[in-house]
């Protein structure tokens, strides 16, 4: 196993977590702040993804289609909330369940009605195709790096917003007591459809930025969500920075499971089975942790304190 | 009368961060009396009772009860052992109904609840004791409503009840009439009285009249620490707590 | 008025599968085996999550594990029924034991995610084990062996899944309303008081797990000899997701909520996915309505509980 | 009476684009017969599997029971193919592969009343295998989804390579495939392998080249696929820019610009009604319709006459668009595989060309397993 | 300055308040007493659209309040120390302040933090911990001073006094006196019927959902009310 394979790994592993966090902020905003399970969210990952496919396909521009596809997701985000979501605050988490399978369905069928079953492919500019040579002579995909940078400054951003400013302190204060909050003369209602919306973008932010390497494709967000909630809970619900860290930890397991796990497999078994045995281990692997960090911190690497 | 501790605290110690909300507390409680904790906003006395009760564990310090240290044994085990706690803030079954609330700590009173098969809100051996105890908070009436839709000053009746329904011995109680309106509270004075010397008592409260009224011994805890205690007329007097805490209410 | 409804489906299962041989639409007995063994599974789970407030997403593993203890003996040749029922009731219970030990110790959308992690490792696991399909599956030929009984008919094979989800619902009466119950249900409510009542609920909780899981390994059993294929994917947690939705749907809670929820969920399906293959947009639209209208699912809403 | 066809395919979830594909193929072939076999007309019914074996034979249930048709046919995968089996055989239709084509039904499950319009999941490979030998390729990493037609595939090429295999990953498959193949990119490439092989069919395939090119690995090591640069991956390479594709290799028992009269007919007709190129699943389910109709005259209408149509279809006595060929003990055909290269046609538009002959008259190796 | 005339809400089918009507004027404190369910919260969170009444009409300085939500409720001036505390608790002390701040009713020197830290030193040393962290009497503090920091033209305080240290229970009601002189007008609910006949200039009387009296402190001590009866006092 050479040095250079696993800083390569490493990175590849910081990328997917980066994308991780890009996801999970959106679900542990909506999820620990307003106490609303959206599986969901993995649809707004898909429209933002297709959004951006066809706004480049219009515009000719990847970073226009962007520019666009953003606003025009938290819209979409904003009509969900106003049309279902906003009616499921005060249920238990069991009818968010259902309801955002719900829209999880329509989500895939309009999709499908829309573009149809084959995948929406998107042109990455020419700057932004090739690789670039890094110190230690480390080739690296340009566009795996940007996804890594834009992901790092959206964290830093949402930190401040949420624990920094009034409107994050309102936002919380909100998600704990909407009755309570109104009285005071805050309008839980916009807030609440702002933050959704936020979430959306940050899922269709994660959306724009995948679909360049595999495409946008109905039902893209169906599992990595799974992965997504796996973050949350490993970082702690509602908790930015937990969300963070477990992201970067998942991003890292999950790569290296998937280079390195057949190796070590095939120290204990045949090469045969260690083959065909290690890719369903390297996907276990996550919800091993999961249980692990559960089994010792019920409440997840950085649980909110409570009385 | 035999001066018989039931409940003894030795240097009860218990820090959140950098907050020490119980520090070094030690005090007995007779058997049969009513003693009563007041104290400050903030003083310790919820966590002292949370720590009595078992909800939380503390960071030094012995609990013990009949002579027998709990301090390292989980709720339910207290709870088991003779010791039921009321909450200063309402903690009911909300979607079950007042009835089952009162059911449930008959039932834990009862102790066999590996019962799988026979139904248990037919059970005379569960109804007719949960009954009694609505009847003597005078909640009876509410004893179909859903535990969620009576109101506050209710909700503090069915505390009480609940706690009087799992028939202790050492009954700790958090601020019993708080939301209480003077009618419920005198009422729900006479119950308590009419429990005096049947149970023991810890009681945490910041009406005065309650205490005074109720109380055999007081202890003063201000920021953690016992600052006085005796009787309820020593306490009175006792001139740092007039300052510390009670203002003029006691002249 | 849902108690209605239950017996009366109860009813028209204990008749219909003849009827419908006589029709000659031996078709329909195949839904209806699956709807009763599914209606089985979920009033299992509903004991545990409607009653007792855990939220297992990781039933499904269960039925998995129930299909595999007949389809692995069957694989080597070892066909007795009782066998596999034994296999199906120990292994079921045994693993909900050792999970439930960890899993109860979290609360809320934790318990949720960690008992989804560990059915996940189940599917993996069998994904990894090639002699047994891995993900392809396992082809059953031939269906477990009880003396007097040949389940190799349709008719006869059906009326034992019919009697295990009477059985199933039987007990799950009881056990609701007996003292048992009643901890399970407290402790739902605030276990903060349950505990200073002087309940240990943990064992109470633990006790239930298991037995949850012990019955639904059943309807696992019955279903993989029903399918006569079996594959991970039944374990998948989209198939728990659907588990859960049968109780929500039918009313969590309520005796026959699962019967009326599995009922509705399969018809549903059924109908719809004949009708189009954008099925899943009606069938969306259906399951939010449902829940934004309907409180306490359809038998909420038969009791005439509206959103 | 009519024919009654059961058609079991993915319509939904993004492989949905493979079954429309099928779908299209089917219905144009349909029209092409006019609608009728043997003076009885033709009733389609089409089920989607939604890509989960189990829902496959649940369908296939339906169709048996309910819907009691002759014929079941389609199946992409083949994991649904093996889960579907036994309902349709016991049910006593006939069973016909439109694609899937896994080892096991090749040989010990073979069965008098399956037939394959396609080919046995190894064959393809081992036409890959030799064409790296001619090219005098030494070494070698391999990668395939793991499922029964991925493992099919990588025993393929391992059976005819001659050179060292160098690495091997099996990536997660199903609904939840994997298609982010940073991790096992960055390891071909530190395995020093000359060239990859690769078998992702679907979309898979569009993610799997657009970031073989994305992490430059086009001057690192060549690639060489099978099932995985086609008709459907294509338009969207093309749309991606993806131009490292061009001229890549790849090998397979057909091809759009294979010259018989029937491909030519098909071809075009397809290019016309639906404004694309056909895909070979597209190829197989157009002659799976034909394979029937020939059956279904052969016994002037008589739906009745089981061994009357087997007996037909075994001569594969009908205009297929790879041209003549010949079933195999167990009912899967003996063919021709092809080097396809990957080329910009006269309009401008990606498709694949046949290059050379790698395999005459082949028959996979499991037909000797088969007691038939 | 409010006018609610009757008011009536149900809760599912339970009727519980049957034709509520009371009156609040400019600058006004106004005491509202009952025993445990006679309906005073229920009138309150009606005020407050918290609860939804069914008939009645609710003014305002000349608004109907009825039909509006919540927020723009207390955005005309509306101030509320809830019953049972509710303070928020995922947020700080400070934050629990800071979030609720706003000067609705255009005071000139509004509240801040550090004034209210003044009056509640008991706050000051837990301003940065969670809401829930407190003791019962830190979080009721932290809800008075989250209604002042709305700077109200109204202030509802139901049962605001509950928990609290009589030393304690002193300063505020010497708080809400120092308001009333300021000009505000309050609306409070507490039990301490002495205390409130101190501050407050009339009274309501609730039971069973109807007002059964109303009159001014004078008259309510002066026995004018059936104290006993409807108090037990
Ligand atoms: N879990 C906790 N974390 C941090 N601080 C805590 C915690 N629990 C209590 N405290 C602090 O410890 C101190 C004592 O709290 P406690 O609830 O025991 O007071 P109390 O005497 O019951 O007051 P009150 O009369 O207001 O109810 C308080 O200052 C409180 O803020
Ligand atoms: N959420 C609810 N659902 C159903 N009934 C309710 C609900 N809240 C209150 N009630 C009922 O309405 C009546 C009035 O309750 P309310 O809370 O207004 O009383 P209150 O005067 O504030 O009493 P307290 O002094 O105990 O707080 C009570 O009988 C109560 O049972
Ligand atoms: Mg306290
Ligand atoms: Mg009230």
């Amino acid at each position: 196993m050479d040095a250079g394979l696993v800083a390569a790994q490493l990175l590849n592993g910081l990328q997917l977590g980066v994308l991780l966090f890009l996801l999970a902020s959106g679900l542990t905003l909506i999820f620990g702040i307003m106490d609303f399970v959206n599986l969901a969210h993995g649809s707004l990952y898909m429209v933002g993804a297709y959004l951006c496919a066809e706004l480049t396909d219009a515009t000719g521009s990847f970073l226009l289609a962007v520019a666009l596809a953003l606003p025009a997701t938290a819209l979409v985000g904003a009509a969900v909330e106003l049309l279902v979501v906003r009616r499921l605050y005060r249920r238990d988490h069991l009818d968010h369940v259902l309801a955002t399978f719900g829209l999880i369905l329509c989500f895939d069928a309009l999709v499908q009605m829309i573009w149809g079953p084959e995948g929406m492919a998107i042109r990455l500019p020419a700057w932004a195709d090739g690789q670039q040579h890094l110190p230690g002579g480390l080739v690296f995909p340009t566009y795996r790096l940007l996804i890594i940078g834009a992901g790092l400054a959206v964290a830093a951003g949402l930190y401040v917003l949420v624990v920094r400013t009034k409107l994050g302190m309102r936002i919380r204060a909100g998600a704990s007591n909407p009755a309570m909050a109104g009285a005071l003369g805050i309008d839980i209602g916009r807030l609440f459809t702002l933050v959704f919306a936020l979430g959306a973008v940050m899922a269709g932010l994660a959306g724009m930025m995948i679909a360049p390497i595999t495409e946008a494709s109905i039902g893209m967000g169906n599992e990595i969500i799974i992965t997504a909630f796996v973050v949350v809970i490993v970082g702690g619900i509602g908790s930015i920075r937990g969300a963070f860290v477990a992201a970067l930890l998942i991003g890292l397991i999950d790569t290296m499971g998937r280079s390195f796990l057949d190796m070590a497999l095939k120290l204990a078994m045949s090469a045969q089975a260690a083959e065909t045995s290690a890719p369903a281990l390297s996907a276990m692997l996550i919800y091993i942790l999961m249980a692990a960090v559960l089994a010792f911190r019920p409440q997840g690497l950085f649980p909110p304190k409570t009385r | 009368m035999a001066e018989e501790a039931l409940l003894q605290v030795e240097d009860l110690k218990k820090s959140f961060g950098g907050v020490t909300a119980v520090d070094g507390v030690s005090m007995t409680v007779r058997r049969g009396e009513v003693h009563a904790v007041i104290g400050p906003n903030g003083a310790g006395k919820t966590t002292l009772i949370s720590l009595l009760a078992g909800e939380i564990g503390p960071d030094r310090g012995r609990i013990l009860l009949g002579g027998r240290d709990i301090a390292r044994q989980p709720a339910y085990a207290r709870a088991r052992l003779g010791l039921a706690r009321s909450f200063q803030i309402t903690s009911v079954v909300p979607e079950m109904r007042v009835l089952d609330n009162v059911l449930l700590a008959v039932l834990a009173r009862d102790g066999r609840s590996f019962r799988f098969w026979h139904p248990a809100r037919s059970d005379p051996a569960l109804v007719r004791p949960a009954e009694a105890a609505l009847e003597r908070v005078s909640l009876a009436h509410a004893a179909g409503e859903r535990a969620d839709a009576i109101s506050h000053g209710e909700h503090r009746q069915l505390e009480i009840a609940m706690t009087l329904a799992a028939e202790p011995e050492l009954l700790l109680l958090d601020e019993p009439m708080a939301g209480m309106s003077a009618e419920e509270s005198r009422r729900m004075t006479g119950i308590l009285e009419g429990l005096k010397g049947e149970k023991t008592m810890l009681l945490v409260e910041h009406d005065m009249d309650v205490v005074f009224a109720l109380a055999d011994r007081i202890d003063v805890l201000v920021g953690g620490r016992i600052a006085a205690s005796g009787t309820p007329e020593a306490v009175r007097a006792d001139e740092a707590v007039r300052r510390a805490y009670l203002g003029d209410e006691a002249v | 008025m849902s108690r209605r409804v239950g017996w009366l489906l109860l009813a028209l299962l204990a008749a219909g599968p003849p009827l419908a041989l006589a029709a000659g639409q031996p078709f329909y007995v195949d839904i209806m085996t699956r709807l009763v063994c599914l209606a089985a599974a979920a009033t299992s789970l509903n004991f545990i999550l409607g009653h007792g407030g855990m939220i297992s997403f990781g039933h499904a593993a269960y039925i998995g594990i129930g299909a595999y203890a007949v389809g692995i003996p069957a694989y080597y040749g070892l066909h007795d029924g009782w066998l596999h029922l034994l296999l199906a009731v120990c292994c079921s219970a045994l693993f909900a034991l050792a999970t439930g030990v960890i899993a109860l110790r979290t609360r809320g959308v934790y318990f949720i995610m960690i008992t989804m992690a560990f059915a996940q490792m189940v599917f993996f696991a069998i994904v990894s084990i090639e002699e047994y399909g891995g993900d392809d599956g396992l082809v059953i030929d031939i269906r477990s062996e009880f003396p007097l009984l040949d389940l190799e008919d349709g008719l006869t094979l059906y009326y034992v899944c019919f009697a295990l989800l009477l059985g199933t619902l039987y007990l799950v009466h009881r056990l609701m309303r007996s003292r048992f119950g009643m901890v399970i249900e407290g402790a739902k409510g605030n276990e903060r008081r349950m505990a200073a009542l002087g309940f240990a609920f943990y064992r109470h909780r633990l006790a239930a797990y298991t037995l949850a899981g012990a019955l639904c390994g059943l309807s696992g059993a019955m279903l993989g000899n029903f399918t006569n294929f079996i594959s991970p994917e039944m374990m998948d947690w989209t198939r728990s997701g659907e588990l859960i939705f049968m109780v929500v749907l039918g009313g969590a809670g309520a005796l026959f909520g699962p019967l009326i929820g599995a009922a509705a969920f399969l018809l549903l399906e059924e109908l719809l996915s004949g009708w189009t293959v954008y099925w899943q947009l009606p069938f969306g639209v259906l399951l939010i309505l449902v829940v934004l209208f309907a409180r306490g699912g359809l038998a909420g809403l038969l009791e005439g509980r509206r959103g | 009476d009519k024919v009654r066809i059961g058609f079991v395919t993915t319509l939904t979830t993004p492989a949905g684009v493979i079954g429309r594909d099928m779908q299209d193929a089917v219905n144009l072939a349909i029209q092409d017969i006019g609608g009728k076999m043997g003076g009885l007309e033709v009733e389609l019914i089409v089920e989607d599997d939604g890509f989960k074996p189990e829902v496959g034979k649940q369908k296939t249930d339906k169709l048996v029971k309910q819907d009691d048709v002759h014929f079941v046919a389609g199946f992409i995968w083949s994991h649904v193919l093996l889960a579907s089996r036994k309902s349709a055989l016991d049910g006593g239709k006939f069973l016909i592969s439109s694609n899937a084509g896994p080892s096991q039904i090749a040989g010990k499950l073979c069965h008098e009343n399956f037939f394959s319009t396609s080919w046995q999941n190894d064959q393809t490979p081992m036409a890959m295998g030799e064409v790296l030998n001619q090219r005098g390729v030494k070494s070698l990493y391999v990668m395939a989804p793991n499922y029964a037609a991925g493992k099919n595939m990588v025993a393929g090429v391992e059976r005819t390579f001659k050179g060292e295999i160098l690495g091997k990953d099996m990536t997660k498959w199903g609904k939840d495939a994997q298609l982010d193949f940073s991790a096992e990119l960055a390891k071909a490439k530190a395995s020093g392998a000359e060239a990859i092989f690769v078998f992702y069919p679907g979309k898979a395939g569009g993610a799997f080249i657009r970031q073989y090119q994305q992490a430059g690995l086009q001057d690192d090591i060549a690639l060489y696929t099978v099932f995985t640069v086609d008709a459907i991956a294509l338009p969207n390479l093309q749309k991606a820019g993806m131009t490292g594709v061009l001229g890549s290799l790849n090998t397979q028992f057909w091809g759009p610009d294979l010259d018989t009269p029937q491909n030519s007919k098909f071809v075009s007709g397809f290019k016309k009604a639906y404004g694309r190129y056909p895909s070979f699943y597209a190829a197989q389910s157009y002659d799976t319709i034909f394979l029937i109709k020939s059956a279904v005259e052969a016994v002037g209408g008589n739906l009745d006459d089981m061994d009357g149509m087997r007996a037909a279809m075994k001569k594969a006595d009908f205009p297929s668009v790879r041209g003549a060929f010949r079933y195999g003990n167990n009912h899967f055909p003996v063919q021709n595989f092809y080097l396809r290269k990957v080329v910009e046609d006269a309009d401008g538009v990606w498709t694949t060309t046949v290059i050379d002959t790698v395999l005459k008259d082949h028959q996979d190796v499991y037909a000797a397993e088969c007691k038939m | 300055m409010l006018r609610i005339e009757g008011l009536e809400v149900f809760y599912g089918r339970s009727q519980a308040l049957f034709g509520v009507s009371l009156e609040v004027g400019e600058g006004e404190a106004i005491g509202f007493m009952g025993r445990n369910g006679m309906g005073k919260t229920t009138t309150v969170n009606a005020l407050f659209g918290i609860v939804r009444a069914a008939t009645g009409t609710v003014l305002f300085e000349g608004r109907e309040l009825r039909d509006l939500p919540s927020h723009l409720i207390a955005r005309l001036g509306l101030g509320l120390v809830p019953e049972g505390r509710q303070v928020f608790p995922n947020l700080t002390v400070e934050e629990n302040l800071t979030a609720a701040a706003a000067n609705r009713g255009g005071r000139r020197n509004p509240w801040t933090a550090a004034q209210l830290f003044a009056m509640f030193p008991e706050l000051e040393a837990r301003r940065r911990h969670m809401g829930n962290l407190l003791s019962g009497g830190e979080q009721q503090m932290l809800a008075i001073g989250r209604a002042l920091m709305t700077n109200p033209k109204l202030l509802v305080l139901d049962e605001a006094t509950e928990g609290l240290a009589p030393l304690v229970r002193r300063r505020i009601w010497a708080c809400l006196a120092a308001l009333k002189a300021e000009g505000h007008a309050i609306l409070a609910i507490d039990r301490h019927v002495p205390d409130l006949a101190r501050l407050a200039d009339r009274h309501y009387i609730v039971e069973k959902g109807r007002i059964v009296w109303t009159g001014s402190s004078a008259a309510l001590a002066g026995g004018g009310a059936d104290l006993e009866r409807w108090l037990g006092v």
